[in-house]
């Protein structure tokens, strides 16, 4: 199987090579001509034309906010164009409702996964389209069905579960199965591989290959440059809702991609200083609980310590137990020196502990409250003059991370939920800066987020670490946290298998710790 | 491959929902136990059938509510169409409309009713509870209006007679109740259109994203819910004999308790047919019981408030256990 | 024992009200007295037709000696008194129902109660403004309630006939709330500066409907009616906001109607009929021995 | 549910919802100008001070529901619990209780009942819905039990008379309104726990996270709801001068309806304080212009249940606009 972080993956455009050629002869499948979407006065898309050929892997990369998402919700009907022309196979179409979508066969795989989290896999993947005798559904024929189209797909799911007891990676190979199912010309990925595992993402990967050799259209959006140039034929430039130009992969490299999207060029992303390390913040000795056994480590300041390992590995559960939120069964924690347990969020938070969480739209963000609210949320018992809070020093400091985080947003008071999905992870990690703590828990942190803000993200660990703080780092990421961690720590099902000093380990190692072979 | 299967598998839904309807029913029989022994009277045919009369129409009215509630709403205006519809039913028969006629009319503005929920909610974006609670607040002035206040009598014995008559030793009431819950159940659990009201119930975008027509099944559960409220009407109309736009109050309040009592939930996208239908017997049985028993009916009214609390209370412990 | 007791169950409108209280406390005498096990039912609210169906048709499956009820709505519990009666003695009490199975009969006819309210009123008007002349309104607590619905037709039909001075200027129904009863009246007062009288066809209506008055003092001018009695109304009417109250006898109705079941179930012959009457009490009148009986009835 | 993305940009909240009272204040000022020229008597001073005492009560109890509301709860007991403090408070005085005592400890149990809901709702994890349905059924149960199903008569003429005195021309009951509001304002708008009602209300996983406790929120929301109702069970006691558990049905409702046309989202985390003592005064407005222009009661209701769909649907249009 195509392992597409493994350096020796055999490259993919040897055999993606000859659709390549045989489709720039034909007619584009779908053309955009001068196609615009408003909301209000935010021009999140502005006159763009862009062509798509049939059998095709065409990756979309910008900025968070330049528009990706809103061009992916135009094309399958979820929003309404304020402007311009689609042309399905050269005849203009009016793709207004999910539905035109789907018969044209456009299908998505959205960026936050939309499916019902109540309703079994089987229903998900039928839904809208069930297996019906006499009027009746024939469920166990659907189960069996979509048990065989993932069991054929590679994908490991039981057909029969409901789909809010799986993990939030298995969900979405859920929503790919669906989406590639239903007799697709044209399916769009929009950022699908921020909630996958390495394996989920190789059977992804695998998918889209297949898809593409039976001559379906790919459009492929993704912050990560790597998958890109591992699997796209062609790549075009959105920033600030402005189509910037389209190079077919073999002719541009990453600088120029990202120079086109930043516009300006980014010597390094992964931005590391030496720091002094200093004392032990804290330290945990064979600590238990919901999710994780027997794990010991310690944080001191100035130091980043990485935690890797597959999604569900417990690094989260761990992060969440040291905050408080479900507090460890067994084992020591000392903070400073001095041993305490950390028993609910307010305790560790005055502590000077910081976490922003990994699921920004479940834990990390109130959607429909403004910005300004959320980024000082944590902070309003300092804000507090006696029992009432100062309103000018509320709006000084939501206005600070702002501009210091470059959210892109007209005001403070907008609400969340109109952002674009980065810059909502920005306003997560936003809300902890005020603060001051000693310790910053960070999981998960550019998911989503674009090459330029991760840069300042990393630049920010920076800052917070001179200042004397630590940070632990967890990540899936794994070129992220080989990058930053000052000490790198392999988690695998709950418990902490490996640690590894700054670089003193191969990729493949750390890999191969993770996966337990 | 490290597609982690979920640790402790999980019940499925479906195996889940039945259990659950088992210790419902459980729960009512074990009641029915208890009172079978506790008074010598509750054990005879003749209140059992008082029973099975006694429970229907909450029933009924709960089979409806199910479809809002699973959307993730609520109706509200039930009551209120149950004491309208004795009206329109009284008042056409008096006309000299026949019966069929009558209730066939009933109906169809039962219908009408629950469409303009449906166009109140999908097109004005109104809030369900407010737009049902205008309804309630509204319908019983429009009753109260036609009859001037008054109540009509229904001089026809054929159909008063119907609700007091039975078939094969089970009250018509009660066959009214199977004729309503064999073709919800169908409907409900077996047909497309039930798993989108539960898709719509669970997440509207996604059913949408999903080509269901999210407003359609909107206007569909809606308008199944104020024609149950309207057939109930009939057969309160039929009951009593009258019309009179001020019965059925609180109604709404028991058709939600039942449901929920039955394993509904008010967020949406989880409920069945059969738990609304045994939440509603056990609701009728607690007052039959009181009644048997000669409990005050103040204490009647304190005994179902807490038993709706230690009911709804072990399904949620039930369900966090899952 | 208890055991061997026969047993009459009762049936009221609403047990929720003061009024049904009375009729039970009367019943649950007479069930001490004569040895008769009275369980005391009754619906929660004088709306709840089916409500009462259903209680009666509990009570027949306990197999009693007899029933006592008092039918919410004529038509409604006609056809199941009825069948009620095939199984066990019924005995009515308070208002009727369309079934000729009652073995006896114990009312205050209604009717004829909104009549003696009419009378009272324009007494109570000639009394403050010298003549029989002015405006006037009626306040029904709730709609499709039969006695209330009957009150307010003796009213209508004997101010038409007798008073013709007297013109009813509004005839309001409110929802069961005294708060209601009380805007209600408040605002009538404001929107009509002639308002001369007031009835409130039922206690909590009066409770509301005097509030008003005396809020806006205006005893003097508007003479105000009401129905039923208990310790608030009283001291209205001894303080003189309440002109005069139509008072009917509840405690002897329970009483009486559990007498006569057991008569009834024993095989004695029973009157078919007794009118327990309904009566006015006034300002002048409430310290006469009948009137305080009336109006302090021996509740437990 | 049209579930149609928000097309334009959003207008910052605050200013959104200084701009939606506004509205709303020109809408019950353009009601109240209709009403002083279509009739003689609206403009009276009297008129007016009894308009301001009959809209009081509703005012202070969807201010208390406005808190729970904004949680994404609901709270359906407020009724009960007013007509059960008439009864504590009338009862109390009747034992000779101070009227100081009486009135405290009648805000005692509020505060009692409102905790239970807390517990339910926090601990036992009680959908609000039914936790706070079961409440309503049993406290009226409760209030019934003590009294027998009587009224308790209030002798004490300081404590009635003061439901009718003014202070300053204006109704003491007025004042009341303006005792719970000013610091309900404060409270929501302007310290950190009305921030924190609204991020519970918004996402309460987020709100934990960021080190608000939700479980004491939620317990501080219905505490406040029930305390409120309290209160005005000792108001609605000194107005009508007794004690009677079967008052005030149907409040719950008409606090919600104020609530919702005061701009509370009932999904949660949007609201304000003076929405809802607009929207409440809104709702006494068309209560006394219909008494004074006599319109039948009947129509009354209609009208009411109309303009409530009217009212929030503009609401929900300009809200959709923004
Ligand atoms: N519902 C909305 N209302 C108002 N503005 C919106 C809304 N949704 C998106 N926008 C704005 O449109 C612009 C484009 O957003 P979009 O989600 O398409 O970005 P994106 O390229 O997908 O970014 P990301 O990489 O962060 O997901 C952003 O400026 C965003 O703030
Ligand atoms: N929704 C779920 N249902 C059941 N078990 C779960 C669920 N989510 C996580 N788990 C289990 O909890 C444990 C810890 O998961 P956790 O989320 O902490 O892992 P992680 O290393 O942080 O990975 P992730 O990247 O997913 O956050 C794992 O054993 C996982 O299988
Ligand atoms: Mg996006
Ligand atoms: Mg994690």
């Amino acid at each position: 199987m195509t392992d597409p972080y493994d350096a020796g993956a055999p490259a993919p455009q040897t055999h993606a090579q000859p659709h390549k050629q045989a489709a720039e002869t034909e007619a584009p499948i779908l053309e955009l001509r001068g196609l615009e979407k408003r909301y209000g006065f935010v021009q999140a898309l502005k006159r763009s034309d862009l062509s798509f050929r049939r059998g095709e892997i065409h990756a979309i990369v910008g900025e968070n906010g330049a528009g990706k998402s809103t061009l992916i919700k135009l094309l399958t009907g979820v929003i309404r164009r304020t402007g311009g022309d689609i042309l399905w196979q050269g005849e203009p179409v009016g793709l207004d409702t999910p539905q035109e979508a789907i018969d044209h066969g456009i299908n998505a795989v959205h960026q936050e996964v939309v499916l019902c989290r109540h309703l079994t896999v089987a229903a998900n993947i039928f839904l809208g389209d069930e297996k019906v005798r006499f009027g009746l559904m024939q469920q166990r024929a659907m189960t069996r069905e979509a048990q065989r189209i993932l069991d054929d797909m590679g994908f490991q799911l039981p057909a029969g579960e409901i789909l809010g007891n799986l993990t939030i990676g298995q969900q979405q190979l859920v929503a790919t199965a669906r989406a590639s199912l239903r007799g697709t010309k044209f399916l769009i990925f929009d950022e699908p591989t921020a909630y996958l595992t390495r394996s989920e993402a190789a059977q992804l990967f695998a998918l889209i290959r297949r898809l593409k050799a039976e001559g379906v259209t790919i459009v492929y959006i993704s912050h990560r440059m790597e998958e890109v140039f591992e699997l796209a034929d062609r790549v075009s430039v959105l920033r600030d809702g402005l189509l910037v130009g389209t190079r077919n992969i073999g002719e541009t490299d990453e600088t120029e991609l990202v120079a086109m999207m930043i516009n300006r060029s980014l010597e390094q992303i992964y931005h590391k200083e030496k720091i002094a390390i200093g004392e032990v913040l804290i330290e945990t000795k064979g600590l238990s609980g919901k999710g994780f056994e027997n794990v010991s480590l310690s944080v001191r300041r100035g130091e980043i310590v990485g935690l890797y390992g597959l999604i569900g590995a417990g690094r989260s559960e761990f992060a969440l137990s040291l905050f408080g939120r479900n507090p460890a069964t067994s084992g020591e924690i000392f903070w400073k020196g001095k041993p305490l347990s950390i028993t609910n969020e307010r305790q560790a938070i005055e502590m000077g502990i910081a976490l922003a969480p990994e699921s920004r739209r479940d834990q990390g963000l109130a959607l429909n409250l403004p910005i300004g609210f959320n980024i000082n949320l944590p902070v309003y018992d300092r804000l507090s003059r006696g029992p009432l809070i100062d309103g000018r020093e509320e709006g000084r400091l939501a206005d600070r991370q702002i501009s210091d985080l470059a959210i892109k947003t007209p005001s403070r008071r907008v609400l969340v939920s109109a952002m674009s999905g980065g810059n909502q992870q920005k306003v997560v990690i936003g809300k902890w800066l005020n603060h001051g703590a000693d310790l910053f828990i960070f999981d998960e942190p550019t998911v989503g987020v674009d090459v330029g803000t991760k840069a300042e993200i990393y630049r920010l660990f920076g800052d917070l670490l001179k200042n004397g703080a630590g940070i632990i780092l967890i990540s899936s990421y794994l070129p992220e946290v080989y990058e930053m961690a000052d000490t790198l720590h392999v988690f695998r099902t709950g418990h902490l298998v490996a640690s590894r000093k700054f670089h003193e380990a191969s990729h493949e190692d750390i890999l191969a710790q993770a996966i337990g072979v | 491959m490290s597609t982690e299967a979920p640790q402790k598998k999980p019940m499925s839904m479906r195996n889940f929902n039945f259990l659950f309807a088992l210790t419902l029913l459980a729960l009512l029989i074990l009641l029915w136990v208890i009172l079978a022994i506790a008074t010598p009277n509750f054990g005879t045919p003749n209140n059992i059938a008082n029973l099975l009369r006694q429970g229907s129409m909450i029933a009924i009215l709960a089979i409806g509510q199910t479809f809002v509630i699973i959307t993730a709403g609520i109706d509200l205006s039930v009551g209120a169409i149950v004491g309208f519809s004795t009206v329109t039913v009284a008042w056409l028969l008096q006309q000299g409309v026949p019966v069929w006629g009558a209730i066939l009319i009933t109906l169809l503005i039962g219908l009408a009713i629950g469409l303009f929920h449906g166009f109140g909610i999908v097109k004005m974006g109104m809030p369900p509870f407010i737009m049902t609670l205008a309804t309630l607040t509204s319908l019983r002035g429009v009753g109260l209006l036609i009859t001037n206040g008054a109540t009509i009598n229904i001089t026809d014995t054929g159909f008063t007679e119907f609700s007091r008559n039975s078939f094969l030793g089970i009250p018509n009431l009660f066959w009214m109740v199977i004729l309503v819950a064999v073709p919800a159940y169908i409907f409900l659990h077996h047909t497309r259109w039930g798993r989108y009201l539960f898709a719509v119930g669970s997440n509207p975008e996604s059913a949408r994203l999903s080509g269901v027509n999210v407003p359609r099944m909107i206007y569909i559960a809606y308008s199944l819910s104020a024609v149950c409220a309207a057939f109930v009407g009939v057969l309160l109309a039929a009951r009593i004999g009258i019309g009179n736009a001020t019965q059925a109050e609180g109604w709404e309040l028991q058709s939600i308790a039942s449901t929920v009592i039955g394993g509904t939930s008010l967020f949406g996208a989880v409920g069945s047919v059969h738990g609304p239908l045994i939440g509603a017997f056990i609701l009728a049985t607690i007052n039959n019981g009181a009644n048997l028993l000669n409990v005050n009916s103040f204490w009647q009214r304190i005994i179902t408030g807490l038993l709706i609390i230690v009911i709804v209370f072990f399904d949620q412990l039930r369900r966090r256990r899952q | 024992t208890a055991q061997d007791q026969p047993t009459i169950p009762i049936i009221v409108k609403d047990t929720t009200s003061f009024y049904w209280q009375i009729v039970l406390a009367g019943a649950r005498k007479a069930g001490q007295d004569l040895g008769v096990n009275v369980p005391e039912l009754g619906a929660q609210s004088e709306a709840d037709i089916n409500g009462q169906i259903t209680i009666l048709e509990n009570a027949v499956a306990g197999n009693p000696a007899a029933i006592v009820i008092s039918p919410t709505e004529r038509a409604a519990l006609g056809a199941p008194i009825t069948e009620a009666a095939q199984s066990t003695i019924i005995i009515g009490i308070d208002s009727a129902a369309d079934s000729d199975a009652f073995t006896s009969f114990l009312t205050t006819d209604n009717v004829e109660g909104g009549r003696v309210a009419a009378d009272g009123l324009a007494a109570a008007i000639e009394a403050k403004h010298g003549a029989i002349e002015g405006d006037v309104a009626l306040i029904t607590a709730l709609p499709g309630v039969g006695s209330l619905d009957q009150r307010a037709e003796g009213f209508k039909e004997r101010l038409a006939e007798a008073y013709p001075g007297l013109n009813l200027v509004a005839d309001r129904v409110a929802d069961g709330q005294a708060t209601t009863g009380l805007n209600i009246t408040t605002d009538l007062i404001t929107a009509n500066p002639n308002l001369r009288g007031i009835f409130a066809s039922n206690l909590i209506m009066a409770q509301g409907a005097g509030q008003a008055v005396a809020e806006n003092g205006v005893q003097d001018q508007i003479a105000l009616v009401g129905f039923d009695s208990d310790e608030r109304l009283v001291q209205f009417l001894s303080e003189g906001v309440i002109a005069a109250l139509v008072v009917q006898d509840p405690y002897r109705m329970g009483y009486d109607g559990i007498a006569t079941a057991l008569a009834a179930a024993n095989g004695e012959e029973v009157e078919a009929n007794v009118d327990t009457g309904a009566n006015l009490i006034t300002t002048e009148n409430m310290n006469e021995p009948r009137s305080q009986e009336l109006l302090n009835p021996a509740v437990d």
